[in-house]
């Protein structure tokens, strides 16, 4: 099967390999800025879980260049589709990052959700692959329309056992719509390890039922990422259709924040996968490059840590949200009359004591234990 | 004036909404070259073109899923289930995605898509061709679900559904598509794309039509029964003297809840008629509603003449499981009796 | 006597149900290795092996559909379903088939399968992780739809659903998990695989049971909002001197009519709760049986106090959402003071 | 991609092959005889529904060859299950033909009907590729139950599109389950040809996403389509895993009995194919090899068309079922209390005197023009 293309060596016995032309000094910066603000956004997200600040949080940690990576590789006008896991995507295309950080708060309504037409990021996505759909959907009426918008989305190993994978990628290669499939397989769909999840050596090879390309990259590898992603949405931009791409990493970190995994896995696994996790990994290469420095890493890791300050701060600024929001945004056309009769209802009774902004953090053995998200 | 049975109309309309906003777009399986298997999206390929006539895959899922992903891009998708029991594998998409796109996106996106679903038994079809599953939506949030009975609100609902920025599901009674020609207007009531005319959405879209006027019972049922209810009316006038008013809801969600209450009250006595099994069905919600709006008003406990709670039978035992005119007739009198 | 709370209870009866019949298997996500996210099937792979304790690819139509293949083969598989929300993909085989396996092959290979679904609100999770969807299965003909309130219950239930060679859709609660706990019975109540004792499919699967006495009001409900809706009636006698019944419904379909029929004619008020939305749920079919069968001994329309017709909210506005043991006070109130 | 396999040829250019040793004289005679049975059957079956003697109709003429090939390899204890297209492939298996025709006049319960247990063939499945999860699962639990038996189901070029393929695909390749996929690509889904249903060049290639062997067969040419199924069970049974078969052929005729595919293709293509059609094709090369001589070929015809005229007089001297059949077999464990509710409305009323065996015969025009089964 297809080898992994990779670009960034790891110092040692894995020599690097061609930065391509089109990026330059200041995009490898930038790409870099990106990475660590997903980063810094990650591990303040898993510390404000703990805290009881958010509710279960579905961390990233070690997958942040399948994101960079990718996302750095669209035009503006492309769309990408997340799942849960690539929760905080739209931070780095202008949704507010207190907004991503209200939605895992379980806030809805203005303060959890955005449009994504205001930045082409589809809304965070629960139910597994069902937003693969929408992703050949957007790209098929650009298309139609004749614009110059491409689509991604990105899913997990696991999601390409769902019926709505396969739907997505037989539609968008018939269409040939300009969307690319970008599949981190992390080699784990909760507890459930690939050689459970498939049978097929890579899911690259999963292109091949569809005509379509399919390439294997180190997920870990931002450059690399970027690569393959600007590769396959040229060739769709050309009407080459869409391209399957396998991002081949590890899912270092537990499934989520109410995840253990040494109920199911060896944990030295993961340790020898942490070595390779992307954002060292890219620090490291641009100072092999001279491209970075001490003063300029500082700088970069300040500013996230400020962003993501600042947006606890506007999170938490944000008054609980009144009972009202049940009932808002459900029809664009206006409410049936039996919202206003259910507004009276929920009005009658005197709002419930129990109403926190969150329960207490999730404690195993407190009718919480689900670890899905 | 054009005298058209129930699919010209639906296809009028189809014509009527593509030639004015270049937005919409029909996709679906044999819905193009063939247009559809009953003729329903005929020739609007050779009108509009392949880009916006599509003959899909065969997967319901993915014709679903892809057309709230146009309205997410901002085209306005009319896409076809072939028959009833097909919607069942696109019924995810529909409900964690259709229902709640514009509940999840600040009610900035809606998914602005029909779902046209031929439904319903009575054409001698084998299994799973006949299936009324329109309550399954009726008690999703977020859905608008109607249904015609005639080809002038076929006409006109498939212009106002297309309209909705809200995604509605668009049940069409097969069974009496070509069951008669009814004069309608050769010009649309409205013009699709011209900034949803709310009076439109609302005129066609959530209001209950009397069907037949009378102040001795209530009866109020929808699509392919609405003819077979006039019916049973006429008889029970004949017969026992006894003006039954036909209010065809047209609307299942939301309910017309000022229509029913007024029928319901002035007539004093009621009864609700569907196809779909009886357990938890859009007459169990009528008759809970009546019952705990003006209840004091009724002589009688509201009835209920539905389908059984089986499985659609083989065809050949279809008019068994259809409420018919007698069955109709005979739970009236229960209601007028009681 | 051992106290266990609902998901010892469910994982007591699981194992149970192994030891006695080894054509018993346990299929889903995540079920075997970690026990499952909820640990209801927790140790089950070490005692009974990775033949009939199985972790599945992530597909819910392929773990619905391949224990259906399983029992037309002559297995008793226990599909789990991670979350409410995610049995939407598994619907088509549940609908088009599950049901009507019986019904296809002469009532001699009926899918003996249990769907077992952790549902409903309260636990403070995303987006769709809070659903209550079991109307959408009592309005499908076909199936049975069970919901256990008590960890004794649970476990007999289990048991039952299990032995029962329909397919049986299992609700469970997952709310009150772990909110408490019961002595129950070291012994199962019966030894499954013994050729279905009907008595206990009969006591188990069809009944519903008082969960508190009283006379002047009887409050149907089931699942979650059982605990909740005693301590609304505990408040009712505090505060208004009014002894409420409750009537914990357990099998919602079929429903236990007689049970229903008793407690309303008996109290002459009555009143439904559950968290599904309202229109078309449970509480719409519990109301119009109520009136269509003994209306003249109600002095009150029967009331519902439901989840509301709008998506399950994001978590922080669950409570809002969610029948609260106000909300079915005031509900309460509001029959008694009709 | 892989060739084509085959053994017959035409009698002109393209050249027989050899037939597999373990396929004697009597069981090339048998394949014959089971070919004919089913052509007069589908023969028979048109035929009655232009009478208005049974409804719509989905013919299979031309696609024997992908019925009795595949399941003449079979072992007794091998499942298997039909669409509605191999409607009739229990009656070589002992099911009476006049079940499967009153199944087609519109009789449930125990008139069109049968246990699938009683001949391991599983009920005429009318929603597409929704029965190969059950192929899966019978074969799943036959492996654990250690019986030796496999299972083989039939589905169409339009069926793959489905997520239910796809999901049942990823669990017998995972599950390694003994299951023969056999599809029988017939070009067409009603009027969508397959270059709209799939951007693949062969069906057979979508097997590699579940690393699975995919053969390709020529569908008009029983005794290929039994030789693939031969190995690809033989493979099952050794431990092997499910394999995916695409046997290569044309839908010579319309859909069913309601459709017209003037209206959407060319019927010079059909004309084309039909020279191929494979129970001719079988007979030449049986003659060819003095196998067939025409006293025996008479016998075999007049036989198939005793047993099908048999089966139309057993069908039409069933008795039009009674009402009570709605209820029938419902719930195996017994008729709750709203059916005998159900029961006493029903015999309120006169039974509609409309109810007739059948409509009357499809005409276009009537509201009937359905043309999908
Ligand atoms: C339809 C559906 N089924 C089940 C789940 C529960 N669930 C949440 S995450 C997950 C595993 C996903 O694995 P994978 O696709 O590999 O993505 P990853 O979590 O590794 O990013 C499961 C089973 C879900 N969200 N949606
Ligand atoms: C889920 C579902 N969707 C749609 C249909 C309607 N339908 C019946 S046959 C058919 C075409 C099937 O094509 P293919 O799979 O190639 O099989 P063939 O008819 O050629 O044997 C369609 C769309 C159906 N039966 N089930
Ligand atoms: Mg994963
Ligand atoms: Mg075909």
């Amino acid at each position: 099967m297809s080898e992994i293309v990779r670009v960034i060596g790891n110092g040692a016995d894995l020599a690097d390999g061609e930065v391509p032309n089109e990026l330059a000094e200041k995009d490898l910066i930038e790409l870099f800025r990106w990475l660590v603000l997903l980063r810094t956004f990650d591990e303040r997200a898993v510390a404000l879980q703990r805290q009881g600040r958010i509710g279960t949080y579905a961390l990233y940690w070690g997958e942040e260049a399948t994101q960079a990576g990718a996302l750095y590789a669209c035009e503006d006008a492309d769309w990408v589709f997340p799942s849960y896991r690539q929760n905080a995507i739209g931070i780095l295309r202008g949704v507010p990052a207190s907004t991503v950080l209200a939605w895992w708060r379980g806030y809805g309504g203005t303060h959890g959700f955005w449009n994504p037409r205001d930045h082409r990021v589809g809304p965070i996505t629960v139910p597994i692959a069902t937003h693969l759909p929408h992703a050949v959907g957007v790209a098929w009426a650009a298309k139609i329309r004749k614009d110059r918008a491409s689509s991604l989305a990105w899913f997990g190993d696991g999601a390409t056992s769902e019926g709505d994978f396969h739907e997505a990628m037989n539609f968008a290669s018939v269409l040939k719509t300009s969307t690319v499939f970008f599949c981190v397989n992390n080699q784990w769909a909760i507890s459930t390890p690939i050689s459970k999840q498939m049978a097929s050596e890579t899911i690259a090879q999963k292109a091949v039922a569809y005509g379509m390309p399919g390439v294997r990259v180190d997920g870990f590898d931002p450059i690399a990422c970027w690569k393959v992603t600007r590769d396959a949405l040229e060739r769709g931009r050309q009407g080459g259709g869409p391209t399957l791409i396998e991002a081949y990493c590890y899912r270092i970190m537990p499934h989520g924040t109410a995840d253990d995994p040494r109920l199911y896995r060896d944990e030295a696994e993961s340790e020898h996968w942490r070595a390779l996790e992307p954002v060292g990994r890219m620090a490291e290469f641009l100072r092999r490059r001279s491209i970075l420095d001490d003063a300029q890493e500082e700088q970069i890791r300040a500013e996230a840590k400020q962003l993501v300050a600042q947006a606890v701060t506007d999170m938490e600024a944000i008054a609980h949200p009144g009972q009202e929001i049940l009932f808002d945004h459900v029809y664009a056309s206006g409410r049936p009359w039996n919202f206003d009769e259910a507004l009276d209802e929920l009005h009658q009774v005197e709002r419930p004591a129990e109403v926190k902004p969150l329960g207490p953090p999730t404690t195993p053995g407190a009718g919480e234990e689900g670890k899905t998200i | 004036m054009t005298a058209v049975n129930m699919v010209e109309a639906l296809n009028k309309g189809l014509h009527e909404a593509m030639t004015a906003d270049d937005r919409v777009v029909v996709l679906g399986e044999d819905v193009a070259k063939t247009g559809g298997v009953f003729r329903v999206t005929a020739g609007l390929l050779d009108r509009f073109g392949d880009d916006r006539v599509v003959d899909t895959p065969l997967a319901e899922a993915g014709i679903v899923g892809s057309a709230i992903g146009m309205a997410v891009y901002g085209l306005l998708p009319v896409a076809e289930i072939q028959f009833d029991s097909f919607v069942y594998p696109g019924f995810e998409q529909i409900v964690v995605h259709a229902a709640r796109y514009a509940w999840r996106t600040k009610g900035e996106v809606p998914a602005s898509i029909v779902i046209r679903i031929p439904y319903g038994g009575g054409v001698r079809m084998p299994e799973l061709h006949s299936d009324s599953p329109e309550s399954l939506f009726v008690h999703t949030p977020g859905l608008k679900v109607v249904c015609p009975s005639t080809p002038a609100d076929a006409r006109n609902m498939i212009l106002a559904a297309i309209e909705d920025p809200d995604p509605v599901i668009f049940m069409e009674p097969k069974r009496i598509y070509r069951a008669g020609r009814q004069e309608i207007p050769d010009e649309p009531p409205f013009t699709v794309g011209n900034g949803s005319p709310n009076g439109a959405l609302n005129e066609y879209l959530s209001k209950a039509r009397v069907a037949r006027e009378g102040d001795d019972l209530a009866i109020f049922t929808y699509g392919a029964t609405v003819p077979l209810t006039i019916d049973a009316a006429e008889k029970l006038a004949r017969e026992e003297r006894v003006e039954a008013r036909v209010v065809d809801l047209r609307s299942l969600y939301p309910l017309d809840v000022h229509a029913i209450e007024k029928a319901a009250s002035e007539c004093r006595r009621a009864l609700v008629v569907h196809e779909a099994p009886r357990t938890a069905g859009v007459g169990a919600e009528v008759s809970s509603l009546i019952h705990e709006r003006v209840m004091l008003d009724l002589e009688a406990p509201v009835g209920r003449v539905t389908g059984y709670d089986a499985p659609f039978p083989q065809f050949a035992n279809e008019d068994d499981y259809l409420p018919s005119v007698d069955r109709i007739f005979a739970g009236a009198k229960k209601v007028l009796e009681f």
